[in-house]
């Protein structure tokens, strides 16, 4: 175990997969530019690679080296320059072991980080993961925690399909334990974060920060908060969540992306399937509201969701169950 | 020297001999329109003119160079020695097909003869092939990636951004641009700059500073003399290189798009259909690959009329096994569906 | 009125919109090849273009001529190849107008079919409305009828805001009496294609079909079902859907894409938040299985729901009530 | 003649003018993170030296024409006319900002000025400006369209499908690629083909049969004189041209990234910062575009040195006001954010 920061979690886990298997590769945009790199100095030019601002080559091509044998990892920065090759991400690479009547696998990993809520405006804060998430043959991976972020990405690069790694960049210097050495974290596990009995909150990402803390204060209030992180969206642990709400009945979801555009909306759709008899009050979504991203601060504060968001959301559902009591 | 010779006349008639058997296969699907209605789904495209090509490209290969086409696959397997029965079963949907009907036509793979698969998306497979080059590469196999694709595709992104790549990489792939002079219904002189200059769309190498060249894909030797040259400059660790092979689409485009259950053929040539020009297509048909090839081998004596004869019959005869062999093949398991999602 | 095929009807609107308003321009591969077309006929080769297989820059080129004052349709054939252009979809069209704090605005329509679901395969049969529906500033129409179809395009061509008008492929023979003349149907208005107060069956496209059979069938078990059809999945008529839900107490989805890229989902979601209070039983998504497209016909359809699945589906949340009653 | 001369040297009065106007405006964006933390937030980038790229090309401009650039877009507004006052005051957030604070730096838009706006996504630009070309085209405005990208931006798709695309059209713009020699934190001649091979990035015009010129994107008249031809060339309905513009980025590419509340400023320049080569900057910044046009005007007798001086000095008084209007404007109101989602 070590204090480590989230990003630096990730940093461990390419390299130390690096090292155990030859063929996981690693390529991006402005990456090893120099002989000083440190990746480039442990792992050499040909498997660590500078590639130009061409997402279409560059997702197109790691999913042809995985075809061939290869475990690229591709460094793409932003999610949103994925939007530029989403043909590669959603039609391409969850596309070719099924049409090949499983011929053939697509061991690749796509990392970018999302949601940079930080005044980068309406093009560059996107949190994409809900187009993603529902592709068959496809994995999707949010870490919150720096000891996720590592054992995660260590299990998407040994697994045999095309996984999307997205980790927040708001996330980035947050410090937490890491497990040293090989650390695993299977794909399609939810975590309980925090165990409680009168609300399960499911938060996403950067979210889990905050649901987190709102559990704090709910707590202060009598309040017992159950916070669950899926940590993979797909597959999307559906258990953990209907067993989570059979206990509290009661469901918030809380996530960055805008309602309709929301992991949340998936989830409360199972649960609405599949956990409705337990549902003693409607499911409350707390996401960004339905707006692009603006760029000045209060504006950008009002459309996300945050810690009293979250709060007035359990309040009104458990005022709800006053009220039908 | 007459061994060589010897040598060279059998690997000219196993030229032949792989044209004529992707023809005759494409005719068989052709004719499974007509024959089998409802039997192929979906959208079937032929390679018939494309054979010169194909063949010559790949009569320069070693055994495990990879080879990456985009969705019009049929010929290049054939040439790889992927059983016509299991490539036929497939396209018609079957259990035994060769991605156990999960696939169809566009979606051919045989990974075992270095054949990963396809797309059916426009210019995205560009970028796999260079994937597979950069596979090649890394893991120093001498392997080199022929890669395949349509005038149309050259102009997707994918393309440019894919080139672009494998020169900067240094990659051992060929870029084999097969201008059949249509992209679907459109004559390639309507969208290509190029072209619209009465230039080569080899000129696109410009861009990369890479080797660009342009070649007559009727003429497989023309071909194989082109593509081999990109071979060894691959090989030797020199980079891409990007042929044009200029020829002409035989068939129309695929089959015609329908909603089901309404029957679905091959319709006329776009160049008559669409654009009335009957005299196009006859100067191109006369022109036809294969008839050229096999005059000139009869006439240069490197092939006897009955050899000839006895390669179509035989390949004939390959076409309608594989046929039969589709037809008996069950449909899959509807529960099979759930199969191969993940790895 | 006439009866027309919804191809035809989708014709028409664009037909009757360029000659409305100048301004209005069409192109896309494939088509006004030669001078003997009947729209470059009409509107000449300045107005109607032919375009190589570059979505790209045929979206990005139809937002900056949207941005300077002409409405371009651009025809881009199967909802798919937006993909390869998904950022000009996702993450520019809808982008513009807000970053510019309202002072531009992009006026286009993103015309593609969809969810070719006849042998088509993994890359050519898909549902993609999920991953657009949800992103603020876009809207995104799904017409299920050959009147639908013309109301639909004609506002969307006269909207000022990119919208995606996605047609079903399968829908493209369909038959049925459409207005002539000028006739729009506003953007964001459900429709209710048949009253019923056992079940509200809300059903997206080709889906509104295999509903109302599936709703004839279930009339004959003496089950009467409300089929709703939102027509426009964003903006998305909630209220329609929560009223008719406040009548039947119960909540069928039908949506041909898989589970979790569902417009299913996001109206389950909705429903579980704003209808609650209304629900007598779980709601039941009839989606897609978790799979790409196979190819074969017993695959496909094993894959895809159709009547039996929605009847199924209905008749198992009537007997959830009675257990529960 | 005299006359002539007169109004020449007025006119490069006025781009040297131009040129000062952004750097100043740049100086004080560049000054903002230490002056005032976290007033800027995100990513902002600056234009300093490609002044002379920007005023050159903008020099030959007729009123209407439009201009469309990437996220690195405050020196082209300003050489429009839209007041420095609300482009600073959107850079800052602000209420009055020329977007009222919903785009920042990267998304000034003026639409008035026939600056439709810009996009964050490289390359995506491109295809916008030259859709802006078929409105003109279309409505017969005589407009023409001036589109900037980055060399990194020349390595996207959209680059070069919207120059075939320009080509087949023949629209009426220019493609002035900005070769300021990084992208991001990489040097252009890691990640560009033509680079790699010693050519000229202006040789991509080839693949579309294109005009393809690189110039000296430190000399405003030799990119009017350029850009000019261009000009003339799109406006007499002959189609597009591509200019390469080769120039430095005197400033890091941006201000450091990182996450909230963590201050960030600019960092050194990567030649400094990434690859040690202080060597290459110093070369560059003694080219420096405004010190050379300043240095050549004052010995051709064009500009007095006591002109230059009250040039800088309007310059630096203009700004200063921009600071003032932009710091005092207020925050927008948080509920102002449900606002222009759609028309
Ligand atoms: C991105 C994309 N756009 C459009 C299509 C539709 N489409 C299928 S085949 C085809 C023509 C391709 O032409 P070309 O590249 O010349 O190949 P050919 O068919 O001639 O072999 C088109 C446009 C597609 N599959 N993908
Ligand atoms: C599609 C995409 N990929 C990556 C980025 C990240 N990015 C922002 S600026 C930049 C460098 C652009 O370089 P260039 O085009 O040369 O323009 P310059 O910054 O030099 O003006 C990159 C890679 C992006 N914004 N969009
Ligand atoms: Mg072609
Ligand atoms: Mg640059």
């Amino acid at each position: 175990m070590r204090e480590m920061m989230y990003g630096d979690a990730i940093a461990a886990a390419i390299i130390e997969e690096m090292q155990r298997d030859e063929s996981v590769i690693f390529y991006g945009q402005n990456m090893a530019m120099t002989d000083r790199d440190p990746m480039l100095k442990r792992f050499g030019r040909s498997r660590v690679r500078i590639a130009p601002i061409s997402e279409t080559a560059e997702t197109g091509i790691a999913i042809g080296a995985a075809l061939t044998g290869l475990r690229p990892i591709v460094e793409l920065w932003m999610s949103e320059f994925m939007l530029v090759a989403f043909d590669q991400i959603i039609n391409e690479a969850p596309r070719f072991r099924y049409m090949s009547g499983g011929r053939v696998k697509v061991p690749v990993v796509f990392k970018a980080g999302y949601g940079f809520a930080a005044g980068w405006a309406g093009q560059h804060s996107n949190c994409l993961y809900h187009s993603m998430m529902g592709v068959p043959g496809l994995k999707v991976v949010v870490p919150s925690t720096p000891a996720d972020a590592k054992g995660l990405l260590a299990a998407s690069i040994r697994d045999d399909n095309p996984v999307v790694y997205l980790h927040s960049y708001m996330l980035t210097l947050e410090r937490g334990e890491v497990p040293d050495g090989e650390f695993l974290i299977p794909l399609g596990a939810a975590d309980v974060k925090r165990t409680g009995n009168d609300v399960t909150i499911v938060a996403i990402g950067w979210m889990v920060k905050k649901a987190l803390a709102a559990a704090e204060q709910l707590k202060e209030e009598g309040i017992s908060a159950e916070v669950i992180d899926p940590r993979t969206l797909a597959p999307l642990d559906v258990n953990t969540i209907v067993s989570s709400v059979s206990k509290t009945g009661r469901l918030v979801l809380v996530d960055q992306a805008p309602r309709h555009s929301s992991a949340a909306a998936v989830i409360a759709a199972e649960v609405s399937e599949h956990g409705f008899e337990y549902l003693r009050a409607p499911v409350r979504m707390v996401t960004a509201l339905d707006t692009p991203v603006p760029y000045s601060t209060p504006l950008e504060n009002y459309v996300l969701p945050n810690e009293g968001k979250i709060v007035q959301a359990v309040r009104s559902i458990l005022a709800n169950q006053a009220v039908a009591a | 020297m007459a061994a060589k010779r010897r040598w060279e006349k059998d690997r000219l008639v196993w030229i032949y001999q792989q044209m004529v058997r992707i023809r005759e296969f494409e005719e068989a699907v052709k004719r499974t329109f007509i024959e089998h209605p409802q039997v192929i789904r979906g959208h079937a495209h032929l390679g018939d003119g494309a054979e010169a090509t194909i063949v010559g490209s790949l009569f320069t290969r070693k055994p495990s160079d990879m080879v990456m086409p985009s969705y019009r696959c049929h010929g290049y397997p054939i040439v790889l020695g992927t059983p016509l029965k299991q490539m036929m079963a497939e396209i018609y949907g079957r259990k035994d097909g060769l991605c156990r009907g999960f696939g169809g036509s566009m979606h051919l793979a045989d990974p075992e003869r270095h054949f990963p698969g396809t797309s059916g998306i426009i210019g995205q497979s560009i970028a796999h092939a260079t994937g597979a080059a950069v596979s090649a590469q890394i893991k120093h196999t001498d392997q080199i990636v022929y890669c395949f694709f349509g005038d149309g595709a050259s102009k997707q992104g994918a393309f440019y951004e894919s080139l672009n790549m494998a020169a900067i990489w240094k990659l051992p792939i060929i870029y084999i641009l097969e201008n059949n002079q249509y992209q679907a219904y459109t004559h390639f002189s309507l969208e290509d700059a190029n072209a619209m200059a009465g230039e080569p769309l080899s000129k696109k190498a410009a861009a990369f500073s890479m080797p660009g060249r342009t070649v007559d894909g009727t003429d497989p030797v023309a071909v194989a003399e082109a593509v081999g040259k990109a071979a060894r400059r691959a090989r030797a660790g020199k980079g891409p290189s990007l042929i044009e092979s200029k020829f002409y689409r035989l068939s129309a485009h695929g089959n015609v798009i329908t909603v089901p259950p309404l029957p679905t053929q091959f319709p006329e040539h776009e160049a008559i259909a669409v654009y009335g020009n009957r005299a196009e297509f006859e100067e191109w048909r006369a022109k036809d690959p294969i008839g050229q090839f096999r005059a000139r081998l009869i006439e240069q004596g490197t092939m006897a009329e009955g050899d000839a004869e006895s390669i179509l019959q035989s390949a004939r005869d390959e076409v309608a096994e594989a046929v039969r062999f589709a037809l008996d093949s069950p449909l899959p398991a509807p529960e099979e569906a759930l199969n191969y999602v993940y790895a």
